[in-house]
C-alpha cells in the first residue's frame, strides 16, 4: 500500500512535470503575445524588447528557460513573477486562493451532501413522483451551463440588478476573516451555481449506484439476516459510495473549470480570474502558476481518490 | 406424522415482465419436517429458489404476485407483515445462498457480519456478540476463529466464505436453515466438506435443512426427502431412498440418466433429455414436461397432471400422465442399461424454440 | 522431470509405436506478478503451469482434471497457442511448434481447434450464427462463394443438431445447450485434427449435458477426432476420456488409463477427489470419505517438493523435501507420489466398486 | 498614446503618443484657447466638465471610495503609462511639471521650482527644484536634484523599462548607453538644481516630457535593491513625494499593506507633504480604492451612493442611467480621444486610394458611434485631430474638410452612391468590389470596440469584399497583430489614440508619418508614406506657436483626410460618474478621470 | 457542465436487473439487437420527443435562411442601430423581433436559429472525431495492454490532468487569427473543434480500453484467435462490433457535453467569432448589458438548455434502449 501511495506521487510529480512543459511550450511557441513588446513601450526598437527579453529571461533557449524554470519551482518553490505587478507568482496566487477555496469547497459541501443525498432518496423511492422529479431537475441543471445560470441567478435573485433582492451579487465577495457573514451570503449563489451541475450528475449517478447495490446479493443476506430496513441501507449506502469516489476525482476537474466560469461571472477574485487575466495578458509565469496548481489540484484529487478507494474497499486495500 | 414446521401450500409466484407475466412457481406444496432435509431438485429457471425466497418474503421487492399459503409456526409467512416476517428472518428461518463471496458485503468484516445478524434478533452487547461470533466461526470449522472474525470476506477461501454463511445462519438457532444450492460454486473437494459440515451441524443443533440444487449426488447425499421441480411446480416428491430407487416421472428419469455415473461402465449411454427448458412466460400447456418427454402421448398436451400418491406408497407423489405400470415398465428398462424404443427416437434433434 | 518417453502409458487399445499428434514436455506458464505505473516491474509469478508433459495419440481422448486453478486450462491455452509457454516444447504432428508465429501458425490452426467452457462468453453476440460457423471460412479464405459457404454451413449445423433455418438468428436467441451446439459447428468447420474441449459442458443444465457429451462422441467416432477434454467433474471426463490426467497445483499427479486410474487410484490427490463426488444413490453411501482439510495453496507461492504434501494425509518428511518423479507404481498408471494408495486404502474409501469397462468406439 | 480604456474587458498600454514639438513655449502661455475652441462640440446638458469644473473651495477632510473593475497596470512611477495607473501616480508622485485638471497643455511647475530653462542652442534644459519637499516615511528625507536623476537614469534600466523613455529622453547624451546606471547628460550642480545636455536640439521635447510622471522623484539609495531585482519591484516598495501614499508598512513594503493586486488599494496622506509646496489641494484624508466587481453593478452603486466614484468608464446602462436620472453626477469630458480603422495603405485592395474613400463613404459612423452610446459621449469623426487639440477646427472643426474631393466625408450615414463613385473609380465597374483578395480584418474583445469591429466587417461585406474577421484582446490585436507591419492586416477596425500633450503633432505625425513605420511596435497603422505629408509633417515640426502650429498640422490633417489614409469614425467623449456627495474634478488631460488631489467630499 | 462526461460513466440502471435471479437466459422470445433497441426506444417516449425536437434542430440548423424567411425575421448579420436607444441600448422583444434585438440591432431570433448550426457543428463532428480517436486508442491500449496501453494511458493521464478551460483560453488566444500548427487548427470552429477533441478522447479511450479489457477476456475472442484471426481482424470483427452500444451511448451523452464546452469557450471568448452566431458567444456578448437587456441573455441561454436537454434526454434513452443486460 505504501508502495503504490510512493509510486502514485511519482508519477503525480511526473504529470505535473509534463503538464508543466506542455504549458510551457503552448504558451512560448504560440504565444498571444510577447510580455517584452507589450513592456516595450511606444517605440519599442529591438535593441529595447532584446534587454527586456533578456530581464525577462525570454531570450535564453526554451529548454534552458523550462529547466531554470522548473528548478526554480522544485528547488526553491519559486514560481516566477508576474510581469505586470513584479510580484511573485506564489504570492498572487497565496492572496487569491483562499477566494477559490472557499468556492470550491463551499460547492464540493453543497454538491455532496445534496447530490448523494437526492440520488440515495430517489433510488430507494424509485419511481415515484419525487424520484422523477428530482431526476428531471438534475438533468435540467445538467444540461444547463453554468455560466449562464451564474447570470440568470444574478438577474433574479442578486440584491442590486436582480428582480428579487435576495443575496449579494456580483463583485460581492469578501474574505472569511473579513467578515464572515458577509462571506457567506455573498457566496451562496455562487456555490449553488458551481453545485448544481456536479450535484446533479452525482445524484444521478448515486441513483443508479444504489439501484445496482441494492439488487445485490449481499443485501438479500442482510434482509434475509433480518436485518431492519434502515441498517440494510446503510449497507447499501455504504457500498454504492464505492465506486462513486473515483468519479469525485474526475468531478474536481470539472469544478476547478467550473470556477474559472463562476469567479468570471460572479467575479470573485480566485485564481481562476486570475488565471484568465493572466492569459489574456500573456502572464506567462502567472499563467504556469495557475496552470500547474490546477493540475496539481487535479492530479492530487485523482490520487486522494484512488487512496480514498483503497482505502474504502479493503479488496484493493490488500492487494 | 408429526405437524410440519413448514408447510407450503400451492404457493404460486408470479413476476410480471417486459416481455410478459413470468409464472416462476406455479401452485406447488411440500413440507419440511422437524429436523429433517427436504431436498428440492431441479434445473435453472425450474423455480426452486424463487419458492425458497418467497418462504422469507424477499421476493416481495421483485414486485412478486404471490398466492397461496406457508405455513410456518402456525402463522402464515405469505400474509404476514413486513415487520413480524423480517423477525423471523435470521432468526428461526435462516438462509444461505449460492456464491458465498457475493452474498458477504464486501466491505464489512466477517465479524461485523455475524455481530450485526446476532444483534438483529437479540438484545446482546457488542462485545458478547463478538465472542459469540468467533464460537460459531469456530463452530463451523473455521480454523483459528480468534483472527478471523476481523478479516474481510475476500481474505477467506471459497469454502471458507461458504462456512462464514453457514455461521451467520446459525447465528440465533434458527429452526429452518433453507441453503439455495450452497455447493454449486465449489470445487469438489470443498462441496464434500461443507456437506458433512452440514450433516454435522444438523445432528448437533436438530434444525431442519431445506437444500436446493441441481445436482442428485448432493441431495442424495444429504436429503431425507427429495422435491424434484420442473418449470415452476414440483413433478415428484418422495423419500430420497424413493426418488432414487424407484423414481416415477419421466423428468426423474432423464436427470438420472443424463449425468454419467462414476461407477458406471464407459459404453453405458446416456440418456439425455431431448430439446430445452420450458418458457416460465409461456409455460407449455397441460403437462409442462410433455415437450420434451419421450413417452408423452398427445393428450398429454390437453391434461394437467395432478401431484398424486402412487400406488404402494402413500409418501411418494408424482405428477405424470403415464400409467403407473407404463411408468415401472419404462424404469424398469432403463435402470437395466436398455434405452427404450420412444426415447431412441430423437435424441440429438433439437426442439428450436 | 522424468523421461516423457515414459508417460505415454500404454493405454487399451492403442497401437503401438505410432507418433503422437501432440505432444508437450515440460510446458511453463508463469503468469508474472507486475508492479509500477510506467515501467512494469515484476515482483513474481503466478505458476499456473508448471512442468507438465504429456501425449495424445491420434483418435483417443485425453481428459485432464483437477480442481479450480489447477492449470488445465492454461494447459489447453498453452496446447492451443492462445497463450506463448513460458518454457517446454509443444509438438504437433511432429512438428515443434512450440514458437511458430504468422502465416505457419495459422496453417495449424486450422488443424486444432477449441470448444469453449462458457456458451454465453464463447459466441460473439454480434454476429449471426451463420457468420460465427462461417468465420473459419472467411479467416482462411475458404469458399468464396457466398451460396457454397452458406451451404456448408447449414450442413455443420445439421450435423450438431441445429435447425439449419437458423441461420440469421443471434446467439441469445439459443439456449446454452444449443449454443454449445454452435461452438461445436464453428470448431468443425475445418475439420480439426485435434479438438480441445475446455470444460464443454459444466456451464450446463443438467439435461442438456448429456445431450452435448453425446454428440461429442457421436463426432468424435463420426470424423476419427482425437480429443483433449478438459473437465473438473470425474464422472464426466471417466465418461467421455481414454487417458485421464489428475492436475494439481500446476502439476500433472497422475496420468494413466482412465479404467485403471479410477479403478485403483494411486495418488492421494486423486484418491480424495474420488472419494469427494456425492454418488447419486443413497444405498451406495458406505464408504468413509476422505476429506481433504485446508484449501488449496496460491499457485504464485507453491508448496516446495510435492505440491500436494500440505494437505496430503500420508505426506511425510520425504514429501517436503524431494519432489516424487510421475512414475508407474505397478498400475500402469504414472504417479507423482512416494507414497502411493494401497488396495486398502482404497478400498476403505468405497472406491473400488468402480467397474472395469471395455474401450468405447 | 494611452490606450484609453472604454471597456470592462482587460486593456494593456499598447502605444502611445507622440511629441510635443521643440518650439512649445507658447503652450505654456496661451493655449487653453484652442481647448474653449472646440467646446462647441460638447453637449452640456446639466453635465459636468472638466473645462467648466471649480477647482477651488472644497471641503476638507473625508474618505473617498473608489469603485474599479479592474487593476492597475503598474503602479511604478517609472512604468505607469495607463490612465487608470496615472489616478494613483498623480495623487502620489510629483513630476517636475504636471497639467492642471482643466487643461490638457498647459504644464504648471510642481516638484519644479519654476519654468524649465532651455538654452539657445536648444542642448540644455535646466531646472530648478522647489526645497523643503520631503519623501514620505519610510525615507523621509528632503528630495533632491540626484533623486530626480535617479528617477531618469532608472527609466532607462531594462529592469524597469519605462515605455517612453526612449521617446522622450533619447536625445539625452549617454542616454543610449545607459542600462541603469548613471547618464552622462545629467548633472546636479547643487541639491536642488538639475541639467540635462542633449545631443540634438530637442530641449523643448525633453522639457515637455518632464509632465510624465518619470520625473518623479525616486531616492536611490533605497530604491536600487528594488530596481536590481528583475524584473523591477520598486514600485511595491514605492515611496510618495505627493500629498498622499500608498499606505505602507515601517518597511515601505506596499505590496500587503496599500496595495492588494486584484483587490484593493489605500492610499492615505503622505505626512511629510505640505499644502503651502504645491498646487493641489488635497481635500481628501484617504482614498480607499476597490478593484474588482462588475462594472454594471458598480456604476449603480455609484450613482446611489455619495462618497463614492467610479473612475472607470461606466457601463453604457449607468451612462444612461446617469444622463436620465442622475444628471448632477454625470462628467462629460471632452477630448478624449479618438477611434478609427485603420486600413493598409502599402498591401492589398486598400493600397488603392479610392477603394478606401469607397470605404470611408460607405461607413455609417453614426450607427458605429450609437452602438458606442451615442451622442452623448461621441461626435462623428470626421478628420484626425480632436477635440481640445489645436488645429481641431483649422482641420474643419466637427463637420471635417467639405468640397468635391471630400465627398466620401460628407455622409455620416454612410451613403452606398458615393462608394460605388468611388468603387468605379478603384476599377470595379458594378460599384461593388469584385476581385478576389480577402480582407483580414482583426479587431478588439469587448463592448463596444467589438461592435465597432462587427459593423466595419458588415459594411466591407456589403461593398463586396470577402473578410476573414477575427477578434482578440485588445493588447493582443495591438502587440500581435496591428502594430506588426508584416503580419498584412488589412483593416484593425478597433484603434484607438489619444495624446499625452494637447497639441496636433502628438495626434498625427507619428500616426501617419511614412518615417515612423517600425517592424513591431508600429502605429503607423497603415503604414500610410506620403511624400507630401512626410516633408509636410517635417517643415510643421518646427512651426512655433499656438495658432500657427494648429494651421499647420491641421492643413496636414486635412491632407490625410485627402488620401483617406485611414478611416474615422469616432472623437469620444468620457464619461465619468460619482456619488452624490462628491465634488468630483475631472483631469481633462486623463480623459476626465477623477484627480483624487483636487476631488472633495460635499 | 459536465466536462468530459462523467456523466456517462455512470452506473446505469439495468431495465431487467430485478428480474436477474430469474435467470430468464434464451426465453425472451427471440428478436435481434437492433429489434430490441427499437422495441425499447419506442416505448420511450422522452427519449422520442427528444429526438423529435433534435430533428427539428437539424431541420433548424439546414433550413435556417428558409425558416427565417418564414418567420419573417432579418437575417442574422442584418446590423439596424434604428433598434437601439439613444444611449445604444438594445430594444427588447417585440412583435417583429420576439427575441429582441442586440447592441448592433441583431434580431436575437434569427440569430438563435442560426446558432443551431455551430452548436450541432461543433456537438456532432467535435464528439464524431473524438470518439473515432478514442475507440482507436482505447481498441489498441486494451488489446495489446502492456507498453502500448502504458504509453496510451499516460497520454490520457497527462491530457486529463491539464485544465480544458485554461488550456482553451489559450490555445484560442493565440490561434486565433492565423490559426497554428501549420494551419491545421484554424480559428473559429476548428479551434473549438481541436479543442473539444483533443480534451475529450481520453475520456472515449478510457471506457473503450476498459470494455476492451473485459471483452478480451471473452471466449469469443479466444474463439476466433484459434480459428486464427488476425489481431486486426479480431479488434474490428469481434470486439468492435460489442463495443458500438456503449460507444453509441457514450457519444451521446458526449455531444451535450461539447455543446457546453463550445458555449464556455465562446463565453470565454475564444470560441466561435462573430459575427457567426453562435449561443455562447452570444451570451458573453450579453454579460455587460445583461442587466438592462435580459433577452438578449436569457434566449440564447434557453435555447442551449433545452438542446443539451434533449441530447441528454435521447442519451439516456438510447442507453436505457441499448442496454446490454436487457437485450440478453
Amino acid at each position: 500500500m505504501t508502495g503504490y501511495v510512493i509510486r502514485r506521487v511519482v508519477w503525480g510529480i511526473a504529470l505535473l512535470i509534463i503538464v508543466c512543459a506542455l504549458t510551457f511550450l503552448l504558451f512560448r511557441i504560440i504565444p498571444t503575445g510577447n510580455p517584452a513588446v507589450l513592456r516595450a513601450g511606444r517605440d519599442p526598437q529591438p535593441q529595447l524588447i532584446k534587454e527586456i527579453e533578456r530581464v525577462l529571461g525570454l531570450d535564453k533557449s526554451l529548454p534552458t528557460q523550462f529547466w531554470d524554470y522548473i528548478k526554480g519551482v522544485f528547488l526553491h518553490f519559486n514560481f516566477g513573477y508576474s510581469y505586470y505587478s513584479q510580484q511573485s507568482v506564489l504570492s498572487l496566487i497565496r492572496e487569491r486562493l483562499p477566494a477559490t477555496l472557499s468556492l470550491t469547497l463551499g460547492a464540493a459541501v453543497v454538491w455532496m451532501v445534496a447530490g448523494l443525498s437526492i440520488g440515495i432518496i430517489s433510488a430507494l423511492k424509485r419511481r415515484t413522483f419525487w424520484d422523477r422529479a428530482s431526476m428531471g431537475t438534475a438533468l435540467v441543471l445538467i444540461s444547463a451551463p453554468e455560466f449562464w445560470l451564474g447570470l440568470l441567478a444574478l438577474l433574479l435573485f442578486s440584491n442590486d440588478i436582480g428582480k428579487l433582492h435576495l443575496f449579494p451579487g456580483a463583485g460581492s465577495y469578501v474574505g472569511l476573516t473579513a467578515d464572515p457573514l458577509k462571506w457567506f451570503t455573498s457566496l451562496i449563489m455562487p456555490w449553488c451555481v458551481l453545485a448544481a451541475g456536479s450535484a446533479a450528475v452525482f445524484a444521478r449517478l448515486m441513483r443508479g449506484s444504489m439501484i445496482e447495490t441494492m439488487d445485490e446479493d449481499y443485501i438479500r443476506t442482510a434482509r434475509a439476516k433480518g436485518l431492519p430496513e434502515r441498517r440494510v441501507i446503510r449497507q447499501g449506502v455504504r457500498s454504492s459510495i464505492n465506486p462513486i469516489v473515483t468519479l469525485l476525482a474526475l468531478e474536481v476537474g470539472v469544478l476547478l473549470g467550473g470556477a474559472v466560469l463562476i469567479e468570471y461571472v460572479f467575479n470573485i477574485p480566485g485564481v481562476g480570474l486570475l488565471a484568465y487575466h493572466s492569459i489574456v495578458q500573456s502572464d506567462f509565469e502567472v499563467i504556469q502558476g495557475t496552470v500547474l496548481l490546477a493540475s496539481m489540484f487535479i492530479i492530487i484529487a485523482n490520487i486522494a481518490a484512488d487512496i480514498g478507494y483503497a482505502y474504502l474497499d479493503p479488496r484493493v486495500r490488500y492487494s | 406424522m408429526a405437524e410440519a414446521l413448514l408447510r407450503v401450500e400451492d404457493l404460486r409466484v408470479e413476476f410480471p415482465s417486459e416481455d410478459g407475466v413470468v409464472h416462476a412457481v406455479d401452485g406447488i406444496t411440500y413440507q419440511v419436517q422437524q429436523g429433517k432435509t427436504l431436498g428440492i431438485v431441479g434445473e435453472s429457471g425450474s423455480g426452486k429458489t424463487v419458492s425458497s425466497l418467497t418462504t422469507l418474503g424477499l421476493t416481495r421487492r421483485q414486485g412478486a404476485r404471490i398466492s397461496g399459503r406457508i405455513m410456518f409456526g402456525g402463522r402464515d409467512l405469505v400474509s404476514l407483515p413486513e415487520g413480524e416476517l423480517r423477525s423471523i428472518r435470521g432468526n428461526e428461518i435462516a438462509m444461505i445462498f449460492q456464491d458465498p463471496l457475493s452474498s458477504l458485503h464486501p466491505l464489512y468484516k466477517v465479524g461485523r457480519q455475524l455481530i450485526e445478524a446476532l444483534q438483529a434478533h437479540k438484545d446482546i452487547s457488542r462485545s458478547a456478540a463478538r465472542s459469540r461470533a468467533v464460537e460459531l466461526l469456530g463452530l463451523v470449522g473455521i480454523p483459528d476463529p480468534q483472527r478471523r472474525v476481523d478479516e474481510y470476506p475476500h481474505e477467506f477461501s471459497g469454502g471458507m466464505r461458504q462456512r462464514a454463511m453457514i455461521a451467520m445462519a446459525l447465528a440465533n438457532d434458527p429452526k429452518l436453515l433453507i441453503a439455495d444450492e450452497p455447493t454449486t460454486a465449489l470445487d469438489v473437494t470443498v462441496q464434500a466438506q461443507i456437506l458433512a459440515l452440514m450433516e454435522r451441524l444438523q445432528q448437533e443443533l436438530g434444525m431442519a435443512i431445506v437444500i436446493i440444487t441441481h445436482d442428485l449426488g448432493v441431495v442424495a447425499e444429504v436429503a431425507d426427502d427429495i422435491a424434484v421441480m420442473y418449470a415452476g411446480r414440483i413433478v415428484e416428491t418422495a423419500s430420497a431412498d424413493a426418488v432414487f430407487s424407484s423414481p416415477e416421472h419421466p423428468y426423474t428419469w432423464g436427470l438420472l440418466k443424463s449425468i454419467p455415473r462414476l461407477e458406471a461402465s464407459r459404453s453405458e449411454m446416456l440418456v439425455p433429455i431431448p430439446g430445452t427448458p420450458p418458457s416460465l412466460i409461456r409455460p407449455p400447456s397441460g403437462c409442462h414436461f410433455h415437450p420434451r418427454c419421450a413417452y408423452a402421448q398427445p393428450d398429454h398436451a390437453r391434461i394437467d397432471p395432478a401431484l398424486e400418491p402412487v400406488p404402494d406408497d402413500p409418501s411418494h407423489f408424482v405428477a405424470c400422465l403415464l400409467e403407473p405400470e407404463e411408468r415401472r415398465r419404462l424404469w424398469a428398462e432403463l435402470k437395466a442399461g436398455r434405452i427404450p424404443e420412444q426415447a431412441l427416437a430423437d435424441v440429438s434433434a433439437e426442439g428450436s424454440s | 522431470m522424468s523421461d516423457p518417453e515414459l508417460q505415454i502409458a500404454p493405454g487399451p487399445g492403442e497401437r503401438a509405436g505410432e507418433e503422437p499428434l501432440v505432444e508437450a514436455r515440460d510446458l511453463v506458464k508463469h503468469f508474472p506478478i507486475t508492479r509500477g505505473v510506467f515501467l512494469q516491474r515484476k515482483v513474481g509469478a503466478v505458476k499456473a503451469v508448471d512442468g507438465v508433459s504429456f501425449a495424445v495419440r491420434r483418435g483417443e481422448t485425453l481428459g485432464i482434471v483437477g480442481e479450480t486453478g489447477c492449470g488445465k486450462s492454461t494447459t489447453a491455452r498453452l496446447v492451443m497457442r492462445l497463450l506463448e509457454s513460458t518454457s517446454g516444447q509443444l509438438t504437433f504432428d511432429g512438428q515443434d511448434i512450440t514458437k511458430v508465429k504468422g502465416a505457419p501458425l495459422k496453417a495449424i490452426r486450422r488443424d486444432v481447434q477449441m470448444i469453449f467452457q462458457d456458451p454465453y462468453s464463447s459466441l460473439n453476440p454480434r454476429k449471426t450464427i451463420g457468420s460465427i460457423i462461417s468465420e473459419p471460412f472467411a479467416i482462411h479464405g475458404l469458399l468464396t462463394e457466398k451460396d457454397e459457404r452458406r451451404k456448408a454451413v447449414q450442413e455443420l449445423m445439421e450435423t450438431v443438431g441445429l435447425n439449419p433455418e437458423h441461420y440469421n438468428r443471434y446467439p441469445h436467441e439459443f439456449s446454452g445447450g444449443q449454443r454449445q451446439r454452435i461452438g461445436v459447428a464453428r470448431a468443425l468447420a475445418l475439420k480439426p485434427k485435434l479438438l480441445i474441449a475446455d470444460e464443454p459442458v459444466s456451464a450446463l443444465d443438467v439435461s442438456i449435458q448429456a445431450q452435448v457429451l453425446n454428440l461429442l462422441r457421436d463426432l468424435q467416432r463420426k470424423f476419427g477426432l482425437t480429443l483433449i477434454f478438459i473437465a473438473h467433474d470425474l464422472s464426466v471426463v471417466r465418461h467421455m476420456c481414454d487417458r485421464v490426467a489428475v492436475m494439481y497445483l500446476g502439476r500433472i499427479v497422475e496420468i494413466g488409463s482412465g479404467d485403471a486410474l479410477y479403478a485403483f487410484p494411486r495418488h492421494p490427490y486423486t484418491g480424495a477427489l474420488l472419494s469427494a463426488v456425492p454418488v447419486a444413490d443413497p444405498s451406495r453411501h458406505g464408504g468413509k470419505r476422505r476429506l481433504l482439510t485446508g484449501d488449496v495453496p496460491s499457485p504464485a507461492n507453491p508448496p516446495k517438493a510435492c505440491r500436494f504434501h500440505t494437505r496430503c494425509p500420508k505426506a511425510q518428511d520425504l514429501c517436503s523435501i524431494e519432489d516424487p518423479p510421475l512414475e508407474d507404481k505397478g498400475t500402469g498408471v504414472l504417479t507423482a507420489c512416494h507414497f502411493p494408495l494401497t488396495r486398502e486404502e482404497v478400498a476403505e474409501m468405497g472406491l473400488a466398486t468402480v467397474t472395469q469397462s471395455t474401450p468405447a468406439g | 498614446m494611452r490606450s484609453i480604456r472604454t471597456v470592462a474587458a482587460i486593456a494593456i498600454v499598447a502605444a502611445l503618443a507622440v511629441v510635443l514639438a521643440a518650439c512649445g513655449s507658447s503652450s505654456k502661455t496661451s493655449s487653453s484657447g484652442s481647448g474653449s475652441g472646440s467646446s462647441g462640440s460638447i453637449s452640456t446638458g446639466g453635465f459636468q466638465s472638466p473645462t467648466t469644473q471649480s477647482l477651488t473651495g472644497g471641503k476638507k477632510g473625508g474618505t473617498l471610495q473608489v469603485l474599479d473593475e479592474t487593476d492597475f497596470e503598474h503602479i511604478d512611477p517609472g512604468i505607469a503609462y495607463y490612465s487608470l495607473d496615472y489616478e494613483v501616480v498623480f495623487a502620489t508622485q510629483r513630476p517636475l511639471y504636471s497639467n492642471k485638471p482643466n487643461t490638457a497643455s498647459v504644464a504648471s511647475p510642481d516638484m519644479a521650482s519654476g519654468p524649465p530653462e532651455i538654452s539657445s542652442d536648444n542642448k540644455t534644459v535646466t531646472v530648478k527644484l522647489r526645497e523643503g519637499i520631503k519623501f514620505s516615511p519610510p525615507v523621509n528625507r528632503e528630495v533632491t536634484s540626484a533623486d530626480v536623476a535617479y528617477a531618469i537614469e532608472r527609466g532607462a534600466n531594462p529592469n524597469v523599462a519605462n515605455p517612453y523613455f526612449h521617446a522622450y529622453w533619447d536625445s539625452l547624451e549617454g542616454a543610449l548607453k545607459a542600462k541603469g546606471g548613471a547618464i552622462s547628460g545629467i548633472s546636479t550642480p547643487d541639491k536642488h538644481t538639475i541639467v540635462f545636455k542633449l545631443i540634438e536640439p530637442k530641449a523643448q521635447l525633453v522639457a515637455n516630457a518632464m509632465v510624465m510622471p518619470l520625473t518623479a522623484a525616486v531616492p536611490k539609495e533605497y530604491a536600487e535593491k528594488f530596481d536590481n531585482h528583475k524584473p523591477s519591484d520598486y514600485g511595491n516598495f514605492q515611496v510618495a513625494t505627493g500629498p498622499y501614499m500608498f499606505k505602507n508598512d515601517s518597511s515601505g513594503k506596499v505590496l500587503g499593506t496599500g496595495y492588494f493586486p486584484g483587490k484593493s488599494a489605500t492610499l492615505v496622506r503622505n505626512p511629510n507633504w505640505t499644502a503651502s509646496s504645491d498646487i493641489r489641494p488635497a481635500y481628501l484624508d484617504e482614498i480607499a480604492i476597490k478593484i474588482g466587481g462588475t462594472n454594471s453593478v458598480i456604476g449603480k452603486q455609484v450613482l446611489e451612493g455619495t462618497n463614492i466614484v467610479e473612475n472607470e468608464p461606466p457601463a453604457q446602462s449607468n451612462v444612461r442611467l446617469a444622463a436620465e436620472k442622475y444628471k448632477s453626477q454625470l462628467e462629460i469630458s471632452p477630448g478624449a480621444g479618438s477611434h478609427y480603422i485603420g486600413v493598409n495603405n502599402v498591401h492589398g485592395p486598400f493600397k488603392n486610394e479610392n477603394l478606401r474613400k469607397a470605404f470611408w463613404a460607405a461607413l455609417n459612423r453614426t450607427a458605429m458611434d450609437k452602438a458606442r452610446g451615442g451622442k452623448l459621449v461621441t461626435d462623428v469623426m470626421t478628420h484626425f485631430i480632436y477635440p481640445t487639440i489645436p488645429g481641431f477646427e483649422e482641420a474643419g472643426g466637427l463637420k471635417g474638410p467639405t468640397g468635391p474631393k471630400f465627398d466620401f466625408n460628407e455622409h455620416p450615414e454612410g451613403s452606398a452612391t458615393v462608394a460605388a463613385k468611388y468603387m468605379k473609380l478603384a476599377g470595379y465597374p458594378s460599384g461593388k468590389y469584385t476581385g478576389n483578395e480577402t480582407l483580414s480584418i482583426v479587431g478588439a474583445k469587448g463592448n463596444p470596440a467589438e461592435q465597432d469591429a462587427e459593423i466595419v466587417n458588415q459594411t466591407l461585406k456589403n461593398l463586396g469584399f470577402q473578410t476573414k474577421f477575427t477578434l482578440v484582446e485588445t493588447a493582443t490585436m495591438y502587440a500581435k497583430y496591428c502594430n506588426v507591419p508584416k503580419e498584412e492586416i488589412d483593416v484593425c477596425p478597433s484603434i484607438g489614440w489619444i495624446a499625452d500633450f494637447g497639441d496636433p503633432q502628438t495626434v498625427l505625425d507619428i500616426t501617419f508619418n511614412g518615417k515612423f513605420i517600425n517592424a513591431t511596435g508600429n502605429v503607423n497603422w497603415g503604414q500610410t508614406n506620403n511624400p507630401k505629408i512626410n516633408a509636410a509633417m517635417t517643415a510643421a515640426e518646427n512651426v512655433t506657436g499656438t495658432a500657427a502650429r494648429a494651421a499647420a498640422w491641421g492643413k496636414i490633417d486635412e491632407e490625410i483626410v485627402e488620401i483617406a489614409a485611414a478611416v474615422p469614425f469616432d472623437w469620444d467623449k468620457q464619461a465619468n460618474i460619482e456619488g452624490s456627495g462628491v465634488k468630483g474634478v475631472g483631469d481633462l488631460w486623463d480623459v476626465g478621470e477623477w484627480d483624487y488631489s483636487w476631488t472633495s467630499l460635499k | 457542465m459536465a466536462i468530459g462526461g462523467s456523466e456517462a460513466l455512470e452506473v446505469s440502471e439495468a431495465a431487467g436487473t430485478q428480474l436477474d435471479f430469474l435467470d430468464l437466459g434464451g426465453q425472451i422470445a427471440a428478436r435481434s439487437p437492433l429489434q430490441l433497441f427499437w422495441r425499447r426506444l419506442r416505448q420511450d417516449r422522452v427519449a422520442l420527443v427528444s429526438a423529435g425536437f433534435i430533428v427539428l434542430l437539424i431541420v433548424l440548423a439546414v433550413a435556417a435562411p428558409l425558416v427565417i424567411k418564414i418567420l419573417g425575421l432579418p437575417g442574422p448579420n442584418v446590423q439596424n442601430l434604428n433598434l437601439t436607444d439613444e444611449f445604444g441600448s438594445p430594444l427588447g422583444p417585440t412583435s417583429g423581433h420576439p427575441f429582441g434585438v442586440d447592441q448592433l440591432g441583431h434580431d436575437v431570433m434569427s440569430r438563435v436559429i442560426y446558432g443551431t448550426r455551430v452548436s450541432l457543428e461543433v456537438g456532432i463532428i467535435g464528439t464524431a472525431l473524438s470518439t473515432l480517436i478514442g475507440v482507436f486508442f482505447g481498441l489498441v491500449a486494451g488489446y495489446y495492454r502492456g507498453w502500448v496501453d502504458t504509453v496510451i494511458s499516460r497520454m490520457t493521464d497527462v491530457v486529463l490532468s491539464i485544465p480544458l478551460l485554461l488550456l482553451g483560453i489559450g490555445i484560442g488566444a493565440a490561434c486565433a487569427v492565423k490559426g497554428c500548427l501549420g494551419g491545421a487548427i484554424q480559428p473559429g470552429l476548428r479551434v473549438i473543434i481541436f479543442l473539444i477533441v483533443f480534451a475529450t478522447w481520453p475520456y472515449m479511450a478510457r471506457i473503450v480500453r476498459g470494455l476492451v479489457l473485459s471483452l478480451r477476456e471473452r471466449e469469443f475472442v479466444d474463439a476466433s484467435r484459434a480459428l486464427g484471426a488476425s489481431d486486426a481482424r479480431i479488434m474490428v470483427r469481434e470486439i468492435l462490433p460489442n463495443l458500438t452500444a456503449p460507444i453509441i451511448v457514450f457519444a451521446s451523452l458526449q455531444i451535450p457535453s461539447n455543446i457546453l464546452i463550445e458555449a464556455a469557450l465562446s463565453f470565454l471568448g475564444v470560441g466561435i467569432r462573430p459575427p457567426t452566431a453562435s449561443w455562447g458567444q452570444m451570451i458573453a456578448s450579453a454579460t455587460p448589458i445583461f442587466n438592462t437587456a435580459w433577452w438578449y441573455m436569457v434566449f440564447p441561454g434557453a435555447a442551449l438548455l433545452l438542446t443539451v436537454l434533449a441530447f441528454n434526454l435521447l442519451g439516456d434513452g438510447l442507453r436505457d434502449a441499448l442496454n446490454p443486460r436487457g437485450a440478453r
